[in-house]
């Protein structure tokens, strides 16, 4: 079952990035990166991480992607203008495609761990929100706190950035 | 202490120019007295020197340091041989006269204190060279010689001539002085000795050998520079743009011969060669002849007797050459007295005809000047070498040592032949015939400064054979005459009054012409198109190298090329951020890709 | 290719080319919105290879690590967008190309 | 007392009008007191060099394992005595020519009176850091006098010469790097004077010795203005303000020699002997070349320049000799030439006041117009083209008698680089001084130097080329034993 | 208890009053919050440098290590908050005063992650920190938001530093696969006596990649120009000068002490190091050039400072360590005047061209001559402190053996120099000073630009100070061996 869920994910997760990428249209691509995140978050389940597939779907694709759409919205965004001539464009989608081809079959025999294959339920754990709780507040405590002061700045950060102008 | 009087000799003259320049600049009569009474100071010390020594033996003063120092000693020491003494007599005595006639000649100059340090300074450089004992001293003094000759060659400040005419004998000179540093510096190396007292023992000790020969070589072109020698010659016709007291004295009487002195001085090395001591003599052979022959075409009255000189410091070049250098200096001597003499009486002339030096607008003047030109014709029958006058004693013995060399003989004589011609055709159109302007019309005799030196000189010209030169200084005497060098000599140079009379009697402009004689055979411009356009030339060009190539090209070059790569590196920096991306990203390809390359990922 | 055993290469490898996808979009599009999102598609291929690479080495640290990422990520858009909305508000655009006034 | 404290005091000095004249007192009367008040400490340190031989300041040698082993240590023996000599003289004289009323005249004595302490610091420091760092501490007073008070391409001068000596610095502190690190780590330092010893125990592996000799050769030739590393020189000087060009020339650029002096010839002693040929091409190309291109120059101050780079060659003459004669001329002719040079810029400078140019076919005359002034030009020349009686000939002839056993054909070509020059600077004088008063000279009704205020300079200059050149022992004495020391194997 | 007194959480601690008190005091004392910001930052200062050799919190010791290094990098950072600080109280915002006090606090925040960073033995610590400081980074960056250049500049920085995100958390991903860990010692332990694995040398890259980025090593440098130009300028020198210092922190760290000072890896990344250094040596001299706008030119010599600062990391050995710290307090004491100059610049005359230089010698020859003294130790001239900065660098490339960085950084010495004098020769003699109109500066400026030129001559003349420094940076951990996690 998992290669099957493997490769249907895959292939589902590389068609929308691509068209995360290639659709001129705004809404489209967002609508796209919703797609590939989901995808994501179900790949994680296959991975057993099950609390984190959580918070993909609910963290990104809920609130990252309705601040994308909101913002597209607010703005207005039109369709891209083709850019002329596009040869630019043309030249290093060879050449990162190239890169793809040559690059990443090589990925899984670069490390030792990579040809290790594991089946359902095998994993050690670790996908649990428990187990994370844990970790996150004993060994990872000081940087959750910071996590913690970085959320600030950015609230902060977006407070200043949008804030009504004070003449206008 | 009193055994470092002799150079009081040296140092009066030399104090007398230091106190004029910072002192007395402005007070230009006790200027001229302070330098007179120097020079005077220098004549009686150097005659003194002259008595007592030749009683005492020789003196010799301790030396005064100048560098002495790991090995090298080059310190300033007084020789006291009588070749020095007589010379030291010699020059300081003529020096004087000189002195003494510049009162008169430069009555009106406004700058007479400069030219009496200047000529102080000559006095004392001059006195240097004869007195030094050793080479390195005598090179120093030969180089002062050069500058004093240098500054009264320029007295004239404001004449360009005399700027150009005193720039051409300095650098003549200094190429000169090129051969004679490397001739010192052989010799030195070579014979591990710079003093002339050490020098005949060390180099009878060394093999001959081309060292030798090159280093006599080499010092013979420092007599070939300051004596005025082939092809050294250009400077002394042009330095005839000095004041005539100066012509007299230094391109004339003394420093011009301060060449012969020099080759007698380090005649032990030049003997250790044949093809030195022949080159010498030849040297000094043609030169006798060329330029007498340039004399006879000459119009200037200065630069007919600047070539008499050329010719007859020649002679005694020859005679060092031949390895007489007793008749050298024998000449030397009695050459001293008649050509000042004659340099005296044409300054006089001048002087009388207002600065006129031209032969041709001068004429009659025997009737106006006659005490000058009674002088004029017994300093050219000395110069010409008719008995008995001095001159003819002395040639007579340079005739008897070209005895074995009819070459030398045959230039030689000839040589005589011309100069008779010259001289007298110089004397029947300055002082024959009718006045050809009003300068001559009214001409008139100097002062008493001027007329008693020549007076003075005249005496010395006529009893100057008298001198027992070549036995005081010891040279071994030359022997008996050959008779036939006698006769013929003195027949040639009679025989050249014949055609002179001839083409001069009543010329109001010269009969001849030879261009090629009054161009001098060409040689000023030959050098002027061959040595010194090359190297301007040269210059030019390395000029322009420096400045468009090195300074331009290569220098402001690469400012340019780093600038422009500085541009070009900004042209990435277009301001778009996917460009910026782009580079980045191209950048992490690159790093993988050079660990790809390594190996280290396979 | 071995298509029926999934490993841990298998996912390493799609990371990567989420990954150069994510770059090419950076690198492709002109609108800022879309290079931003490009920018958090990058991160969910780390994401993605961060949590393979935690279950096939049975280690929980990548997890937290994901789960740092996701935060970071999220204060970034957040971040980036309040910077676009103040451009739009000046400027009209979101377009790149016209975000050039700073250059050589 | 102990008198090696007037070795800091040296430097102090002038430091202190520095900062007085930054302060707001009057500039010229301040550096000039600064300059003159120096001699003092100077005669205090001379009086015990010529006694023991040697003095020194500052902490001996401890700590050496640090990571940056720098003392602050000053030394001065027989060979920095002449220069510091030099540079005392020539500071004191280029502030004497300097005007009051030039523009800026604070700037102006702030940066003169800090070239001249760059030059006393280099001579002064036995610490390489030191006697690197205050070479280096003139570079930008001399950028900005030339470039403000410059003339003619001041700008293009000025930047020439910075990054050229700049360049030349670095390549030289890549050397000076190079014999540290050949120190083992344990006794590493940076006093030459300890590296000395070191290295005469323990010698640097031969290849090694010549690529460092080759840096140093080219990093102080730089500064020398070796061919070809001088295309910055001649045209430095011609555009500095007459009083920068005395300093830079008659002071600064004796810092390359005096480093090879002390480092490249006793540390690298193989090294140098084997780059020593490269050596005597280079200076045949000073003497020709330059000598050559100086003939062409039709700018007095341009002729000066190449004049005075063309000089260096026969110095160098000198110190490849690989005899001590030939050391003592190099130092002897060091000195002459540092006062020769400053000389000439200075009547170059007071030409330019006069006339408004130094073109020199628009000159002419100065004898008539004004005696003085052609006086010390015809000392100047004099000198430079090596004149007995002048300080210049002196070492002339102990280099041509040093080297001649060794390389004659290049004292023969030093010997025509005597002509050369003496044809350059004859052509000069006489346009300059002889002939008719030129119409610049006539139009601007100026006269000659008046009194003793302005002549001072010119007459303490010439009264020291004739003292040294009439008694050079003055600088050999003392100097014998340290460049015989530099010489033994 | 006493352990949590530490900069980072006092540092958070006096952002947050700041935040805090601009809510609460009432409008019309607001002018008391600079005078306090600056207060708070110099007592942080204070207490940084006493605190330098105390341990962190003990639950933090898995992921923060105190040894010399972060001892001596923490006052360093917080120094630079202080010269922040005492810049932005003065830095015009037009209408954007209301903010104020959120732009003097940010840099707090920056600032604690800089010094998490300056201890981090955890690549997953080095993360989070690094986001911290760039996300407060972005944001003030574009912090002028009425200026279209200060909102373009936080916008490139944003891109630029997602992108360099991306790779960072891809490599650490990657060297999990590679390692299963991500904390130093482990590392260090799991690798030990056996070759790097291929991945591992990639992941390590991408980290590498990272941290470039930071220090604006080329070819990641392209952002800096830009965004230091549109930055407000504290925020310039910000980046300029604790952002890149963090970053050779970092790489000093790992390549240095830390993960992967093992031969096997570092050997390895020995070229690469220094081809980057040569390569960024070259280029931000080379472009520097032709820069009229100061701050654009402060960016290139960054550049061509990291330059040389990567080219004595290359070579990997203790100097080379030892000449990096030396050199990163070198520029910030001769860079951080030139910025608060630069601001002034700006203030009174809206813009940093270097035309605004001329005739500044004569019209305020003070802080002339402390800016003179300040480029020149830039340029490394002796005897000013740079000098002794370029001087180590060029005897660590010699004792290293590395010839051609050696060159490269000689000539582009040289070459620096040429652009170092632009401004010198503007504020001296480019225009004749009655040309120019009068402006005149601060009279803090005049000391603070003295004092800093004094310092250059002081510290150049005699290095020792810095040399502890260096000693002290060098020195293994202060406290307690890296326990197992």
């Amino acid at each position: 079952m998992e290669p099957i869920f493997f490769w249907v994910l895959a292939v589902g997760l590389v068609v929308s990035a691509i068209g995360l990428v290639a659709f001129r249209n705004p809404v489209t691509s967002a609508v796209c990166l919703v797609v590939t995140l989901v995808m994501e978050a179900a790949l994680f389940v296959t991975l057993e991480a099950y609390f984190l597939a959580v918070v993909q779907v609910i963290v990104y694709a809920g609130a990252v992607m309705v601040l994308f759409l909101f913002v597209i919205m607010l703005l207005d965004v039109k369709e891209e203008a083709r850019q002329r001539p596009p040869w630019a464009k043309v030249v290093w989608v060879v050449a990162i495609g190239g890169g793809a081809v040559f690059g990443v079959p090589r990925i899984a025999s670069l490390f030792p761990a990579a040809a290790k294959t594991l089946h359902w339920g095998q994993g050690k754990g670790g996908g649990s929100a428990a187990e994370l709780g844990r970790l996150l507040f004993s060994s990872y405590s000081p940087l959750f706190l910071a996590t913690g002061v970085l959320l600030l700045v950015a609230t902060v950060g977006v407070v200043v950035l949008c804030r009504k102008d004070p003449e206008s | 202490m009193i055994a470092y009087a002799p150079y009081l000799i040296l140092l009066l003259p030399l104090l007398a120019a230091v106190s004029i320049r910072l002192f007395l600049y402005p007070f230009p009569r006790i200027s001229i007295t302070v330098s007179t009474l120097a020079c005077l100071g220098s004549f009686l010390g150097s005659i003194g020197l002259l008595l007592f020594s030749s009683s005492m033996g020789e003196v010799t003063a301790p030396a005064l340091p100048w560098i002495e120092w790991a090995g090298f000693r080059a310190n300033f020491g007084i020789l006291g041989d009588p070749l020095a003494r007589g010379m030291a007599a010699l020059v300081s005595g003529v020096a004087f006269l000189v002195h003494i006639y510049s009162i008169g000649y430069l009555e009106k100059e406004p700058c007479r204190s400069r030219f009496f340090a200047e000529l102080s300074l000559f006095v004392f450089s001059m006195l240097g060279i004869v007195l030094a004992d050793n080479l390195i001293s005598m090179f120093i003094f030969w180089e002062l010689v050069g500058l004093s000759s240098y500054l009264l060659i320029g007295f004239w400040v404001e004449r360009p001539a005399a700027g150009a005419a005193a720039n051409k004998a300095f650098l003549v000179n200094r190429i000169g002085d090129f051969g004679f540093i490397l001739g010192i510096l052989g010799a030195w190396a070579l014979f591990g000795t710079l003093s002339f007292a050490d020098l005949p023992s060390r180099v009878a000790a060394s093999a001959p050998g081309w060292a030798v020969t090159a280093v006599g070589l080499g010092l013979s072109c420092g007599c070939l520079g300051k004596s005025a020698q082939f092809p050294l010659h250009v400077w002394l016709p042009d330095s005839m743009e000095g004041p005539t007291p100066v012509s007299s004295l230094l391109h004339a009487a003394t420093m011009v011969v301060a060449g012969v002195y020099m080759l007698i001085r380090v005649l032990p090395i030049l003997e250790m060669s044949q093809v030195t001591m022949m080159t010498i003599a030849w040297i000094g052979g043609l030169m006798t002849l060329l330029p007498a022959l340039i004399a006879c075409q000459q119009n200037d009255i200065k630069r007919i007797l600047a070539y008499s000189t050329l010719s007859e410091i020649a002679y005694m070049v020859m005679a060092v050459g031949l390895g007489v250098p007793g008749p050298a200096m024998y000449h030397l001597t009695t050459h001293a007295f008649f050509k000042c003499l004659l340099f005296l009486a044409a300054g006089s002339v001048i002087h009388g005809c207002h600065e006129e030096q031209d032969i041709w607008k001068m004429g009659g003047l025997g009737k106006r000047m006659p005490f000058t030109a009674l002088v004029t014709i017994l300093g050219t029958l000395a110069l010409c070498g008719i008995p008995p006058l001095s001159g003819f004693w002395s040639k007579d013995a340079i005739f008897a040592a070209t005895a074995h060399s009819p070459g030398l003989a045959a230039v030689s004589m000839a040589a005589g032949f011309f100069t008779s011609f010259f001289m007298l055709r110089m004397i029947l159109v300055a002082f024959g015939g009718t006045p050809k302007n009003d300068a001559a019309r009214h001409a008139h005799e100097g002062s008493i400064f001027m007329t008693a030196p020549m007076a003075i000189l005249a005496i010395l010209t006529i009893l100057g054979g008298l001198l027992p030169v070549e036995t005081y200084l010891h040279f071994p005497h030359t022997e008996g005459h050959e008779p036939w060098t006698l006769w013929v000599s003195l027949a040639v140079a009679l025989a050249g009054f014949v055609p002179a009379y001839h083409f001069y009697r009543h010329a109001t402009q010269d009969p001849l012409s030879l261009p090629a004689l009054r161009e001098k055979f060409y040689v000023d411009e030959f050098y002027q198109r061959v040595f010194i356009s090359t190297q301007d030339a040269f210059a030019r060009l390395t000029d322009a190298f420096e400045g468009w190539v090195v300074r331009g090209f290569l220098v402001r070059g690469s400012g340019v090329v780093a600038r422009a790569s500085g541009q070009g590196l900004r042209l990435v920096q277009c301001g778009q951020v996917q460009v910026y991306a782009a580079v980045f990203i191209l950048g992490v390809f690159l790093l993988i890709a050079w660990l790809w390359r390594q190996g280290v990922i396979r | 290719m071995n298509f029926a055993e999934i490993t841990l290469g298998h996912y390493l490898a799609l990371s990567s080319v989420l990954f150069l996808i994510g770059l090419a979009g950076v690198i492709l599009r002109r609108s800022l919105l879309i290079m931003m999102m490009s920018l958090e598609l990058l991160l969910n291929a780390a994401n993605l290879a961060l949590v393979a690479v935690g279950r096939f080495q049975g280690l929980p640290d990548p997890q937290v690590a994901v789960f740092f990422v996701i935060t970071v990520a999220a204060a970034e858009v957040a971040l980036g967008l309040a910077i676009l909305v103040a451009i739009f508000r000046i400027k009209k655009t979101t377009a790149a190309d016209q975000l050039a006034s700073l250059r050589f | 007392m102990n008198l090696s404290l007037a070795l800091p005091l040296l430097l102090v000095v002038p430091l202190l009008g520095v900062v007085a004249i930054a302060l707001g007192s009057a500039p010229r009367k301040t550096a000039l007191w600064a300059s003159w008040i120096n001699l003092i400490p100077g005669f205090l340190v001379s009086g015990v060099v010529l006694r023991q031989g040697e003095v020194l300041y500052g902490p001996e040698v401890t700590n050496l394992r640090e990571v940056f082993p720098v003392q602050f240590r000053l030394g001065l023996d027989g060979l920095s005595l002449p220069l510091l000599w030099l540079t005392l003289v020539v500071t004191v004289a280029a502030i004497g020519v300097a005007r009051a009323d030039v523009k800026r005249a604070k700037e102006y004595f702030l940066c003169l009176l800090l070239v001249g302490l760059g030059g006393l610091g280099a001579f002064l420091s036995v610490d390489l850091f030191y006697f690197f760092s205050f070479h280096e501490v003139a570079l930008i007073p001399s950028f900005l006098l030339i470039g403000i008070w410059g003339q003619g391409d001041r700008t293009g001068a000025a930047w020439r010469m910075t990054l050229y000596l700049v360049l030349g610095s670095l390549v030289l502190l890549v050397g000076l790097i190079g014999l540290v690190w050949a120190v083992p780590e344990t006794a590493r330092t940076l006093d030459w004077r300890v590296l000395t010893e070191t290295f005469r125990a323990q010698p640097i592996p031969a290849t090694q010795q010549t690529w460092l000799a080759i840096l140093l050769l080219v990093g102080f030739g730089t500064l020398v203005s070796l061919v070809p590393f001088h295309s910055w020189a001649p045209g430095g000087y011609a555009s500095a303000p007459a009083p920068a060009a005395m300093l830079h020339a008659g002071v600064l650029k004796k810092f390359g020699i005096y480093g090879l002096l002390r480092l490249a010839l006793p540390l690298t002693p193989l090294g140098w002997k084997e780059v020593s040929w490269i050596v005597g091409l280079m200076l045949a190309g000073n003497l020709l070349y330059l000598g050559l291109a100086s003939l062409a120059q039709r700018d007095f101050r341009w002729l000066l320049g190449f004049s005075s780079a063309m000089h260096m060659g026969t110095i160098f003459l000198g110190l490849i000799g690989g005899t001590v004669l030939g050391l003592g001329g190099a130092l002897v002719l060091m000195v002459g030439h540092g006062l020769s040079a400053a000389l000439g810029f200075a009547v170059a400078g007071e030409v330019g006041q006069r006339a408004g140019t130094t073109w020199m076919q628009d000159l002419g005359g100065l004898a008539k117009k004004t005696p003085k002034l052609w006086f010390y030009l015809m000392i100047a020349g004099m000198a430079s083209i090596g004149l007995p009686g002048l300080a210049n000939f002196a070492g002339e002839i102990l280099i041509f008698f040093g080297a001649w056993s060794d390389h004659p054909f290049l004292v023969a070509i030093a010997a025509w680089g005597v002509v050369l020059s003496s044809v350059a600077m004859l052509r000069a004088i006489r346009s300059i001084a002889t002939g008719p008063v030129s119409s610049a000279l006539e139009a601007k009704q100026t006269g000659d130097l008046t009194g003793i205020r302005e002549v001072w300079p010119f007459a303490l200059l010439t009264a020291l080329l004739f003292l040294v050149g009439l008694a050079p022992n003055l600088i050999l004495g003392p100097a014998r034993p340290v460049l015989e020391r530099l010489l033994q194997p | 208890m006493s352990r949590w007194i530490c900069p980072e959480v006092l540092l958070v601690l006096t952002g947050v009053i700041l935040i805090l008190a601009d809510a609460l005091i009432p409008a019309g004392k607001k002018g008391w919050l600079p005078r306090l910001a600056i207060l708070l930052s110099s007592v942080l200062f204070g207490i940084t440098v006493w605190q330098s050799g105390q341990p962190m919190p003990e639950a933090w010791a898995n992921l923060f290590i105190t040894d010399g290094l972060s001892s001596v990098f923490k006052p360093f950072f917080v120094l630079c908050l202080v010269g922040v600080t005492l810049i932005s109280v003065r830095y015009p915002m037009g209408r954007e005063e209301t903010v104020r006090a959120e732009f003097l606090a940010l840099p707090f925040f920056s600032t604690a992650g800089l010094c998490l960073l300056a201890s981090a033995r955890d690549f997953l610590a080095i993360f989070v920190a690094l986001e911290l400081v760039a996300i407060s980074l972005y944001l003030l960056a574009a912090f002028h938001r009425t200026r279209v250049a200060s909102l373009e500049a936080g916008m490139k920085l944003l891109v630029m530093g997602g992108l360099s995100t991306g790779f960072l958390v891809m490599g650490i991903a990657w060297l999990y696969a590679a390692t299963g860990s991500t904390e130093f010692t482990r590392i260090i332990l799991e690798q030990a006596g056996r070759p790097a694995s291929a991945g591992l040398l990639l992941a390590i890259g991408l980290i590498l990649t990272g941290l470039a980025f930071k220090i604006a090593a080329v070819p990641f440098h392209a952002w800096a120009p830009d965004v230091y130009e549109g930055a407000p300028t504290p925020i310039t020198a910000f980046l300029a000068i604790a952002s890149k210092a963090a970053g050779f922190v970092l790489l000093l760290r790992i390549f240095g002490f830390g993960a992967f000072a093992l031969d096997s890896v570092g050997w390895i990344f020995r070229p690469i190091f220094l081809t980057m250094g040569i390569a960024t040596v070259t280029l931000g001299t080379l472009a520097a050039l032709p820069q009229r706008n100061l701050k654009r030119y402060l960016a290139y010599s960054g550049i061509a400072h990291a330059g040389y600062m990567l080219l004595a990391l290359g070579t990997l050995g203790e100097s080379g360590m030892g000449t990096v710290v030396g050199y990163l307090w070198a520029y910030l004491l001769a860079t951080f005047p030139v910025f608060i100059f630069v601001q002034e610049l700006e203030r009174v005359h809206g813009s940093a061209d270097v035309r605004h230089l001329d005739g500044l010698g004569q019209r305020d020859p003070g802080p002339a001559l402390g800016l003179t003294l300040c480029f020149l130790s830039m340029a490394g001239l002796p005897p000013l402190l740079g000098f002794s900065a370029k001087l180590s660098v060029f005897t660590t490339l010699w004792s290293a053996g590395e010839i051609p960085g050696l060159v490269v950084g000689v000539i582009m010495a040289v070459v620096g120099l040429g652009f170092y004098l632009v401004p010198i020769r503007a504020m001296y003699w480019e225009r004749e000073p009655d040309t120019v109109p009068a402006q005149r500066f601060p009279s803090f400026l005049v000391w603070i630009l003295l004092l800093a030129g004094a310092a250059q001559l002081v510290l150049g003349f005699q290095p020792r100070p810095l040399v502890r420094l260096v000693e002290r940076s060098l020195a293994p951990t202060v406290t307690g061996i890296p326990q197992e996690k």
